[in-house]
């Protein structure tokens, strides 16, 4: 509905708590801000629970910062580290059971595409890689088979972090956690390849080491999922306490991994790029 | 598909003329979808609930809904309904025997949730090993998890029940999912008289604004919400808080009681109360009692019916008020485990006087004479087994 | 019987959870019986954090947070003053005839709290149990060394041997967790002292002073009743 | 009449209101204490107890905290002219219903996820919910019966809250000033002398709007704002 209802009531300005009068007088609300400038804005994403150092805290307020529509964008996630900084934010937030994100998400969109056909109304799960590619594979894969018009985002740490460390179907190759004592038998699942043969419109992978790269890359996400099907991001967040990654570490960790296996990719099909530049050119005219 | 038009809920509940149709359950239960203003429905293939999916997808690609998909299993469909539902959607599912209980982890968490949905449950066997016959022990499962049951005896029930379930579960003291139950075969493959509503009525569509929670749809404050955070014990988070929530969820489920009295005439019906000997059963159990009944009074004897139709929440004071001077009391079942004669044994002073017989399992019919011979069993009449009428 | 069904509640980084082991551990050591409880809410540096511990000289049955305690201990003196605790106010579900200690060289209580704690019969200590630590052992970390000292000061649960047994398992055993911040806590601790039998002899220290304390001011207690 | 709910503490377990029988009113009834009687009776008790009981203090809940239709700006509206008509009446506002991490300034404002926080905090004893979806507001009044004795008074606009002392239905502004009136008749009747004022505002924000103030403002402390030439500052105190 626009901005009326992240608007206070006249004569309520000064009974709200600071935090929401902020909010509203210098929040993202009906503006695109630079991620570069997080520091300058009332960010969406307020204080969380998320271990000191984490790379994947930094990304969910990159995530937020990153909205093309934050006032009418719902975001859903499921259990896993990510979650306890995604719902300490000032946008709808769903969390369901274990793995049902992308399920819930269809229902979510389609009810809202029934309510508000002219209107946009963004849905964006962003998920863990045990959610989406072990317990809630079938239903991430079939969100996509079905073009279902939303973006997924696979915050990757390669492992069971919430439940303390335990291996899932991204771990690498050979690494050793719990429930595989022995270390991992079989190879990290390739979901950036699954994710184009399901039927995504756009597909992306990365590591969080350029924030202008991640909001680029968030946006087109965002829009092509508004308009074309589903997209997917597969990001990089690296676990510092499972894989025993030094805080100071993380970056230089995020980058070396940037090199090896997880160099920027970004793919998407010929209608979603002519989408894509057609919109991008607007938002640049819109500027000037 | 002809033009419907919105008319108000106790209007097409409650008065609106009705026609007589003969058609099987499955049809009842779409006929019932058709005029409920329903959004969206979503589906998955189990025997014996397909057919009523199959139905539903018709008055999709007819208009009568605006959206409709096969979804990937039954937990993603659930899950779904859960995302719709929140979106400010009116949904539908239907499902069956394994089907409830691959689904069952989102099901039980809809009325926590506080989703209003309507779920079609056509009672199919439990594996293993496997079985698409009715039984309903399925039921027993979906009594503990906070939704509202009602528990359908025939065609004609399907459609009511249906039909007013959307009007209870989206009432603003409820906000409850119910389950629809009746009998796979017995009843959604079988033919029986329904009187229906016109065709061209349809209730009011859903009011999501109207609610104890806010719709996740961006269009209501506040704007920073989850509607249900993962509890947590700490000072950001009571220790009470999932305590006054499950408290929340049963007030709720109690408070739907007086819509059952309102749109289903209550959540018993009894016949003859002075009896000295009651039948008491749901779902098709209660159509075998009622004929059991019938042919118990034709003979002279002091029999009566209880049939209950809301399971959760239980009529408890109702049942007690029916069963007070009966001398024995007859619990019919379609499963093994008996959870209605043992819910009747917990609300009622005298348990001893439950007689928790007949019992018929795994697909089996559950003959009327069975019933007669507990009746005179509990009357004290000596018959040869097998009775004829 | 002597039965002590204690709340501890202070903030993160205090070793509330610690000295709940190590009471919970000297009991035992002393072939008594003991059952304890830790509880985290978030772990943070100046969070909330709540432990529970039972300690008798008979079998202990009940499990669970101790939700109507005998014995409430204050680690920090926030936790009454900026309501930083699971359970609110602070002396929620305490019995009558109950004991509190709060570290704290001055009375921090509201008026109103201490008239409900006066009805309830409640014997409140305030003692300084940081400034006992620094005194002694050099270090705020030894708060928690004061806090048992004094309960075992004023309860003689256990005789002393069995304390120092206690703590010794906990700073020179090598089984011993806590928390999974416990053993970045460690390796700070050591860099403070050289060598951990001294941190074991400075925390002995605070735990001997808090039993004299007690023994002085004549806190000495026989028995709670249940 | 028999008193079902009353101010608490009720327990480690409070029994909710609907377990012990207590019904939702038909339009134009109200709850109070759990049974029905009619508005005018039910505004009188909550007039009385906000008159009466100490730090008397209005939650309003997003509904009316957020402006985001004309009749939530009315509401709002109406919520202030109640509140300025309470002697030393606090607004506390409920924004959201979501936990905050790592604990709610207790002065600023009340979460529904533990709202005895609030009400201990600022020893409420007599409080209004308004503006607040149902089943927050539920769990709310349960829990504040659970583990406070302040006595809870729930403006609704849909059909009712059974767990507080006093609910009033199909509330808005209108009947926000009935009760407003029905203070001010109270008052009158105890004897009670107040002038109408708004309530103090909330303590989490700055006393002076800096974003606006320009160093000019500063006076003839200016020059102590404006970094003098080469100079840098290392460190603060």
């Amino acid at each position: 509905m626009g901005l009326e209802y992240v608007k206070i009531s006249p004569g309520f300005e000064k009974y709200m708590p600071k935090d929401y009068v902020d909010l509203v007088k210098y929040g993202q609300f009906g503006k695109q801000i630079d991620v570069q400038q997080i520091d300058q804005i009332k960010e969406l994403v307020e204080e969380h629970p998320m271990c000191a150092g984490c790379y994947m805290a930094y990304f969910v307020r990159i995530f937020y910062a990153s909205l093309p529509k934050p006032e009418d964008t719902i975001v859903l996630g499921t259990a896993g580290c990510a979650r306890l900084a995604l719902s300490q934010a000032a946008v709808p937030f769903i969390y369901g059971n274990y793995g049902d994100t992308n399920a819930v998400a269809s229902g979510l969109k389609r009810a809202l595409s029934i309510r508000f056909p002219d209107k946009i109304k963004d849905v964006v799960v962003v998920a863990g890689d045990g959610g989406l590619m072990d317990i809630g594979f079938g239903m991430t894969m079939h969100s996509w088979f079905r073009r279902e018009k939303f973006t997924t985002i696979m915050v990757d740490n390669e492992v069971y972090g919430n439940t303390g460390g335990q291996e899932s179907g991204m771990s690498p190759k050979g690494v050793q956690l719990k429930m595989a004592p022995k270390g991992k038998k079989f190879d990290k699942i390739n979901a950036v390849e699954l994710a184009k043969t399901a039927g995504c419109v756009y597909v992306a992978k990365l590591a969080p080491t350029n924030p202008k790269r991640i909001a680029k890359t968030i946006k087109r996400a965002i829009l092509a999922a508004r308009e074309l099907g589903p997209t997917f991001i597969h990001v990089y967040t690296s676990c510092n306490i499972e894989y025993s990654i030094p805080t100071e570490r993380v970056l230089a960790d995020a980058k070396e991994r940037e090199k090896n296996d997880f160099g920027f990719y970004e793919w998407m099909t010929d209608e979603a790029k002519e989408y894509l530049e057609e919109q991008e050119k607007k938002m640049a005219e819109a500027k000037t | 598909m002809p033009e419907q038009k919105v008319v108000e809920t106790d209007y097409l509940l409650l008065e609106a003329p009705r026609e007589r149709k003969f058609i099987t359950g499955s049809q009842a239960m779409a006929e019932a979808v058709k005029r409920a203003n329903v959004d969206i429905a979503i589906a998955y293939p189990i025997t014996p609930q397909s057919e009523t999916m199959h139905l539903v997808g018709d008055l999709w690609a007819q208009g009568y809904l605006k959206d409709y998909y096969r979804a990937e299993e039954e937990y993603g469909a659930m899950s779904a309904i859960a995302g719709a539902v929140r979106g400010g959607a009116r949904a539908f599912t239907a499902t069956s025997g394994p089907g409830l209980l691959r689904g069952l982890e989102a099901i039980a968490s809809w009325p926590g949730h506080r989703i209003p949905a309507v779920l079609g449950v056509l009672t199919r066997v439990v594996n293993a090993p496997l079985s698409i016959q009715p039984d309903n022990v399925e039921i027993s499962y979906l009594m503990n998890c906070g939704m509202v049951v009602l528990h359908a005896e025939n065609q004609q029930d399907v459609f009511d029940f249906t039909l007013a379930s959307f009007a209870i579960s989206e009432m603003v003291d409820v906000y409850l999912p119910i389950a629809v139950c009746t009998e796979g075969f017995f009843v959604t493959h079988a033919k029986g008289y329904v009187n229906m509503t016109p065709e061209d009525m349809k209730l009011p569509p859903r009011d999501p604004y109207k609610a104890p929670v806010p719709p996740t749809d961006c269009e209501i404050p506040p704007a920073r919400i989850q509607r249900d955070a993962p509890v947590q014990k700490s000072n950001f988070m009571s220790y009470l808080i999932h305590q006054v929530w499950q408290q929340e969820v049963w007030s709720s489920n109690m408070r739907a009681m007086k819509y059952i009295y309102k749109y289903l005439n209550g959540p018993i019906e009894v016949i003859n109360p002075d009896a000295e000997v009651f039948v008491a059963a749901s779902g098709c159990a209660a159509a075998q009692a009622r004929e059991a009944v019938r042919y118990a009074q034709m003979e002279g004897l002091n029999v009566g019916l209880l049939k209950i139709k809301s399971i959760v929440p239980f009529p408890s004071k109702e049942v007690r008020e029916t069963l007070k001077n009966a001398k024995a009391i007859i619990v019919p079942e379609h499963n093994i485990v008996g959870w209605l004669a043992k819910e009747i044994k917990a609300n009622i002073p005298n348990s001893d006087n439950v007689i928790g017989r007949p019992r018929v399992y795994g697909g089996m019919t559950l003959p009327v004479e069975l019933i007669m011979d507990e009746i005179y069993a509990a009357l004290g009449i000596k018959k040869d087994k097998t009775v004829l009428v | 019987m002597k039965r002590y069904n204690m709340r501890i509640a202070g903030v993160g980084g205090q070793g509330v959870v610690t000295s709940a082991h190590i009471l919970g551990n000297a009991m035992s050591a002393a072939g008594k019986y003991a059952s304890l409880v830790p509880f985290f809410g978030s772990e943070k540096r100046m969070a909330p954090v709540e432990a529970y511990v039972r300690a008798s000289d008979q079998p202990i049955y009940e499990v669970g947070e101790v939700v109507y305690p005998n014995v409430i201990m204050i680690y920090h003196p926030q936790v009454i003053t900026h309501g930083k605790s699971y359970t609110m106010p602070f002396y929620s579900g305490l019995k009558p005839n109950g004991l509190v200690i709060i570290n704290t060289d001055v009375d921090i209580i509201p008026e109103e709290d201490h008239a409900i704690l006066e009805k309830l019969n409640t014997k409140v200590i305030n003692f300084p149990a940081t400034k006992i630590a620094l005194d002694i052992a050099g270090t705020e970390l030894a708060t928690n060394m004061a806090m048992i000292g004094l309960f075992f000061g004023i309860t003689r649960l256990v005789d002393f041997e069995y304390i120092e047994q206690a703590v010794k398992e906990r700073f020179l055993g090598n089984t011993f967790v806590a928390s999974g911040g416990t053993a970045s806590l460690d390796s700070a601790i050591e860099k403070k002292f050289k060598k951990k039998v001294e941190l074991l002899e400075k925390n002995m220290q605070v735990i001997r002073e808090a039993f004299k304390i007690a023994e002085e001011n004549g806190w000495v207690l026989e028995e709670i009743t249940v | 009449m028999a008193k079902i709910i009353t101010p608490g503490p009720s327990g480690y377990v409070p029994t909710p209101a609907v377990f012990e029988g207590v019904q939702i009113t038909p339009p134009g009834k109200a709850l109070l204490y759990g049974e029905w009687v009619d508005e005018e009776t039910a505004m009188r008790e909550a007039a009385l107890a906000m008159l009466t009981r100490k730090n008397p203090t209005i939650f309003p809940g997003p509904l009316v905290l957020w402006g985001y239709n004309a009749s939530a700006i009315e509401k709002a509206q109406a919520v202030l002219e109640l509140a300025k008509e309470i002697p030393n009446c606090r607004i506390i506002p409920m924004p959201d219903y979501r936990p905050k991490y790592p604990k709610i300034n207790p002065e600023a404002e009340i979460n529904p996820n533990h709202p005895n926080l609030t009400i201990l905090h600022n020893r409420i004893e007599a409080c209004i919910f308004v503006g607040v979806h149902c089943h927050y507001a539920n769990l709310s009044l349960r829990m504040i019966r659970a583990g406070t004795n302040c006595f809870t008074i729930a403006l609704c606009a849909e059909m009712g809250h059974e767990d507080a002392m006093v609910s009033i239905r199909d509330v808005h502004a209108e009947k926000i000033l009935e009760l407003r009136d029905m203070v001010i008749k109270v008052r009158e009747e105890l004897g009670i002398k107040w002038e109408p004022k708004l309530p103090p505002e909330n303590p989490s924000l700055p006393k002076e709007h800096f974003e606006t103030l320009n160093i000019a403002d500063y006076g003839d402390y200016a020059y102590l704002l404006h970094p003098r030439k080469g100079e840098t500052v290392e460190e603060t105190e």
